[in-house]
C-alpha cells in the first residue's frame, strides 16, 4: 500500500453511481475516484445525499447502481480487504455512555490491536488525559465526540471516510481535527468527509458538489 | 443460662443448623449492608482526590 | 474476530455496569411464577404438579423481555454500523451476541431455579431435570429470540412485535422442556426430551446466527 | 416549638450540616447498635427458654421479626422521604430516599430468608404460600421496583422523583396487598400454624426481641446516614467545603 514517488494511485473509484431514495433521484452517473494525497469533501444542501453517498462508498450501502472499485477491484468481492484500510466514522460515535473514555476507546480500535500505551498517548492527544476511567456520562457532547475521533490517531488505514466529523467540536478541537486531516493527506493518506465546516489550507483538497438540480 | 454446655448450645436442641443458618445468612447480608458504604466512600475519596488534582494539573494550561 | 471479541468484553462490562439488565428479568422471573400460586391454589400437591410448567413459561418469558433491548442500544448509538464497516463476519457477531445474553439471562436464569423450585414445592426428583433442561434449552431461547431482536432492533414499538414473532418458535422449547421436569418429576426416564433439546441447541447455533446477521443488516438507516 | 422545628428542617435540609453533624453520631450510633445487638443476642440466644412447641429453632424470632418490622417502616420511611421531595423538593430527602431503597430490601430479604428457614422445622417444608410471607415477598417485589426505576433513569432528578412516586403508590398498596393477601390465603388454607403469633409472650422471651427490635432500627440510623454521607459527598464534589475534606 506504499505510494510510490509521484506516481500516484487510485484507492477508490466509482463510476456511473446512481441511487433513489422515495422515489427521489438523489445522483445519477456519479462518477469520483480518489488517490493517496487527497482529500474530498462532500458539500450540498440537507438531503442532498451526502451521507448515503458516503456509506455507499464506506461500502455499507448496497442499494445503488453502478461501480465502485478498490484498487480496481470491484469493491464487494474483496470487502474485508478494504474494511481493513478504509476507517469508517458515521454521525453516531458508538461511544457507550456507561463505560470509560479508555474502555470505549479500545472498544472502536479493536481491530488494530493497539497496546494500552497506545490508547492512553491517542486519549491524551485529544486532551482527555486524566478522563480516561470518567464514565462517558459525564463527559459532554464535544468531549465524547473526541473519544471517537481518537481513534484517528491509532488506525492504520490509508482511506478515511468522515461523516460530519466536525460536530460538537470546540474551537482547539477543530483545529487540531484540522491539522489530522492535514497531516494525514501529506502522509500519503487519503479522506473523504462531508462536513458544513469550510476547510481550507489543505494540499489536494476538492470539493464535490451534490444535489441542488432535481 | 439455658444451655448446660457449647455443644449444647450449637446444637440447639437439634434445630442448631437451621438457627445457625439464618444467623449466618444474615451476618453475610448485615456485613455486605455495612461494608458497602464503607467501601463507597473510601472509593469516592479517592476518585475525587484524584480529580482534584487532575483539574489543578490542568488549569494552569488552559 | 478481534471486534467480536472485543465487543462480547464491552457488553459484559456493560452488563456488569448496569445490573438491571440481569437483574430485572430475574426478578420478573420471580415475580410471575408468584403468581400463579395466588391466581391457582397454593395447595403443595396441587403446585408440586404444575411447578415445573410454571418454573418454564416464566423463565421463557423473562428471557423474551430481555431480549428487546440486545440490539436497540447498539443500533441506535452506531455500533452496528461500526459491526458492518469492519468486514468481520456477521455470523460471529451475532453468535458472540446471543451467547453473551444467555450469560446475562439464561445463566442466572438457571442458577436460580432451585429457589422457585423451593417455592413451588417441586418434587425433589425433579430438580436435576429442571436444571439441565434449562441449561441446555435457555441457549435455545437466546438464540431465536436473537434473530427477531435482531429484526425488530429499529422499531419504536419492538417490544410487543418481537413477542408476536418469537413466542411460536418457543413452543417446542417449552414443550419437551415442561415435560422432562413433569415426567422427572413422576419418576420416569426423561433423557429422551433431553435430547430433544440438545438437538436444538446444536441446530440453533449452527443456523440462527446467520438469519439473526442477515436482520442485523436491514437495521441500518439509510 | 414550631419554629425550633422549622430550624431542625431547614438544617437537615443543608447538607453541610447534616454532613458535619453525623461525623459525630457515627461513633455513637454505632455503640448503641453494637451493644444493644450483643446484649439482645445474649439474652435471646443463651437466656430466653426454649419455646414449648417448636423448640430452639424460635430463637430465630430474634431476627426475623425485627427485620420484618423494619423492612415494613423502612419502606414506609422511604414513601416519606419521596413525598418530602416531591413537595418541598428538598435535595436531601432524595437523597435520603434513595439509599433507604437497599437497605430496607436487605432486611426484607433477610425477613424472607429467616422465615423460610424456620419454616422448615416448623411446617416441616422450605416455602409455604402463607399470608404474611407472600405480603412479605410482594414487598420485596416493591423494593425492587423502586431500586430498578431509580437505577434506569439517566436523568437524577427524574430518577427521584419516580422513585418517590411509586413509593408513594406502593405505600398506599401496601395495605391492600397485605388484606388481599390474607383474604385469599383464608380462602386457600385456613388456620395455618403461624410462626410467631403468640396471645402472650414470656417476659424473657419477649425482652431480648424488643432490645433486638430497637438495636435494628440504632443500625438501620447508621447504615442510612452511612450512605447519605456518601451521596452528599457525590453532589457536593464541587463546593468548596468537601473540597477542603478532599485536600486534607
Amino acid at each position: 500500500m506504499t505510494p510510490q514517488q509521484g506516481a500516484q494511485q487510485t484507492l477508490l473509484s466509482a463510476s456511473d453511481l446512481y441511487c433513489e431514495r422515495d422515489d427521489r433521484v438523489l445522483f445519477e452517473g456519479l462518477a469520483l475516484s480518489i488517490t493517496d494525497g487527497e482529500l474530498i469533501q462532500l458539500a450540498g444542501p440537507n438531503g442532498a445525499g451526502k451521507t448515503t453517498l458516503l456509506r455507499l462508498l464506506a461500502g455499507l450501502n448496497r442499494d445503488f447502481e453502478g461501480q465502485l472499485l478498490w484498487h480496481d477491484v470491484p469493491l464487494m468481492t474483496v470487502y474485508p480487504e478494504y474494511a481493513g484500510n478504509r476507517l469508517y466514522m458515521g454521525h453516531l460515535s458508538a461511544v457507550k455512555k456507561s463505560l470509560t473514555a479508555l474502555e470505549n476507546l479500545r472498544w472502536l480500535t479493536a481491530q488494530d490491536r493497539p497496546s494500552e500505551k497506545q490508547l492512553w498517548e491517542a486519549l491524551e492527544h485529544v486532551a482527555l488525559a486524566g478522563y480516561e476511567h470518567t464514565p462517558c456520562l459525564q463527559l459532554s457532547a464535544g468531549q465524547q465526540r473526541r473519544v471517537a475521533l481518537a481513534r484517528l490517531k491509532i488506525s492504520r488505514a490509508p482511506l478515511w471516510i468522515l461523516d460530519e466529523p466536525f460536530t460538537a467540536l470546540d474551537k482547539d478541537g477543530v483545529s487540531w481535527l484540522e491539522g489530522e486531516l492535514q497531516a494525514h493527506v501529506s502522509n500519503g493518506g487519503a479522506v473523504i468527509i462531508t462536513s458544513h465546516h469550510a476547510l481550507e489550507g489543505i494540499p489536494g483538497l476538492r470539493r464535490l458538489e451534490l444535489g441542488g438540480v432535481v | 443460662m439455658e444451655f448446660s454446655s457449647l455443644a449444647e448450645f450449637i446444637a440447639m436442641g437439634k434445630h442448631g443448623f437451621y438457627v445457625w443458618l439464618s444467623y449466618g445468612l444474615t451476618a453475610v447480608i448485615i456485613a455486605f449492608v455495612v461494608m458497602q458504604p464503607i467501601l463507597h466512600r473510601r472509593r469516592l475519596l479517592k476518585e475525587q482526590a484524584q480529580r482534584l488534582r487532575r483539574e489543578k494539573r490542568n488549569a494552569p494550561s488552559a | 474476530m478481534s471486534l467480536v471479541r472485543a465487543t462480547v468484553r464491552r457488553d459484559l462490562l456493560l452488563a456488569a455496569r448496569n445490573p438491571g439488565e440481569w437483574a430485572n428479568p430475574l426478578m420478573f422471573f420471580l415475580m410471575v411464577a408468584a403468581l400463579f400460586p395466588m391466581a391457582v391454589d397454593p395447595n403443595p400437591e396441587f403446585l408440586a404438579k404444575i411447578a415445573g410448567g410454571v418454573i418454564w413459561v416464566a423463565a421463557l418469558l423473562a428471557t423474551l423481555l430481555s431480549l428487546d433491548s440486545l440490539y436497540r442500544a447498539d443500533v441506535e448509538d452506531g455500533s452496528l454500523e461500526q459491526w458492518l464497516a469492519s468486514g468481520e463476519s456477521l455470523y460471529a457477531m451475532s453468535l458472540g451476541k446471543a451467547l453473551v445474553h444467555w450469560c446475562i439471562s439464561g445463566l442466572p436464569l438457571t442458577l436460580m431455579s432451585p429457589l422457585l423450585g423451593v417455592m413451588l414445592h417441586l418434587p425433589e426428583e425433579a430438580y436435576f431435570a429442571l436444571f439441565i433442561s434449562l441449561a441446555v434449552g435457555t441457549p435455545v431461547l437466546s438464540l431465536l429470540g436473537a434473530v427477531g431482536a435482531a429484526l425488530t432492533a429499529s422499531l419504536r414499538s419492538g417490544g410487543l412485535l418481537l413477542a408476536l414473532l418469537i413466542l411460536p418458535l418457543y413452543v417446542p422449547v417449552l414443550i419437551f422442556a415442561a415435560s422432562a421436569v413433569y415426567h422427572a418429576g413422576i419418576g420416569m426416564a426423561y433423557n429422551g426430551q433431553v435430547a430433544m433439546l440438545g438437538a436444538m441447541l446444536a441446530l440453533a447455533l449452527a443456523l440462527t446466527p446467520f438469519a439473526a446477521g442477515a436482520a442485523l443488516k436491514l437495521n441500518l438507516s439509510r | 416549638m414550631w419554629q425550633w422545628l422549622v430550624r431542625l428542617y431547614h438544617r437537615l435540609g443543608s447538607p453541610k450540616w447534616f454532613y458535619e453533624m453525623t461525623e459525630r453520631w457515627i461513633f455513637w450510633l454505632a455503640l448503641a447498635a453494637g451493644g444493644s445487638a450483643i446484649v439482645g443476642l445474649v439474652l435471646g440466644l443463651l437466656y430466653a427458654p426454649a419455646d414449648y412447641q417448636q423448640g430452639d429453632s424460635f430463637r430465630i424470632i430474634y431476627i426475623h421479626v425485627p427485620a420484618a418490622l423494619l423492612a415494613q417502616s423502612a419502606y414506609m420511611m422511604m414513601a416519606v422521604a419521596g413525598a418530602v421531595y416531591l413537595i418541598w423538593r428538598m435535595k436531601m430527602a432524595a437523597w435520603v430516599a434513595k439509599v433507604i431503597a437497599p437497605v430496607g430490601a436487605a432486611f426484607c430479604l433477610i425477613a424472607l430468608l429467616t422465615g423460610a428457614i424456620w419454616g422448615k422445622p416448623t411446617w416441616g417444608t422450605w416455602w409455604v404460600w402463607d399470608a404474611r410471607l407472600t405480603s412479605m415477598l410482594m414487598l420485596l417485589f416493591l423494593y425492587f421496583g423502586v431500586m430498578a426505576l431509580q437505577q434506569a433513569m439517566e436523568s437524577e432528578e427524574a430518577s427521584y422523583k419516580a422513585g418517590a412516586i411509586l413509593a408513594l403508590v406502593g405505600l398506599v398498596n401496601i395495605p391492600i396487598i397485605k388484606y388481599s393477601v390474607e383474604w385469599w390465603n383464608t380462602l386457600h388454607q385456613p388456620a395455618t400454624l403461624k410462626l410467631t403469633e403468640k396471645p402472650s409472650m414470656h417476659p424473657d422471651m419477649l425482652w431480648p426481641l424488643l432490645i433486638m427490635i430497637v438495636s435494628t432500627y440504632l443500625f438501620f440510623a447508621l447504615v442510612v446516614i452511612l450512605r447519605t454521607r456518601n451521596e452528599i459527598l457525590w453532589h457536593e464534589r464541587k463546593r468548596q467545603w468537601v473540597r477542603k475534606i478532599l485536600e486534607s
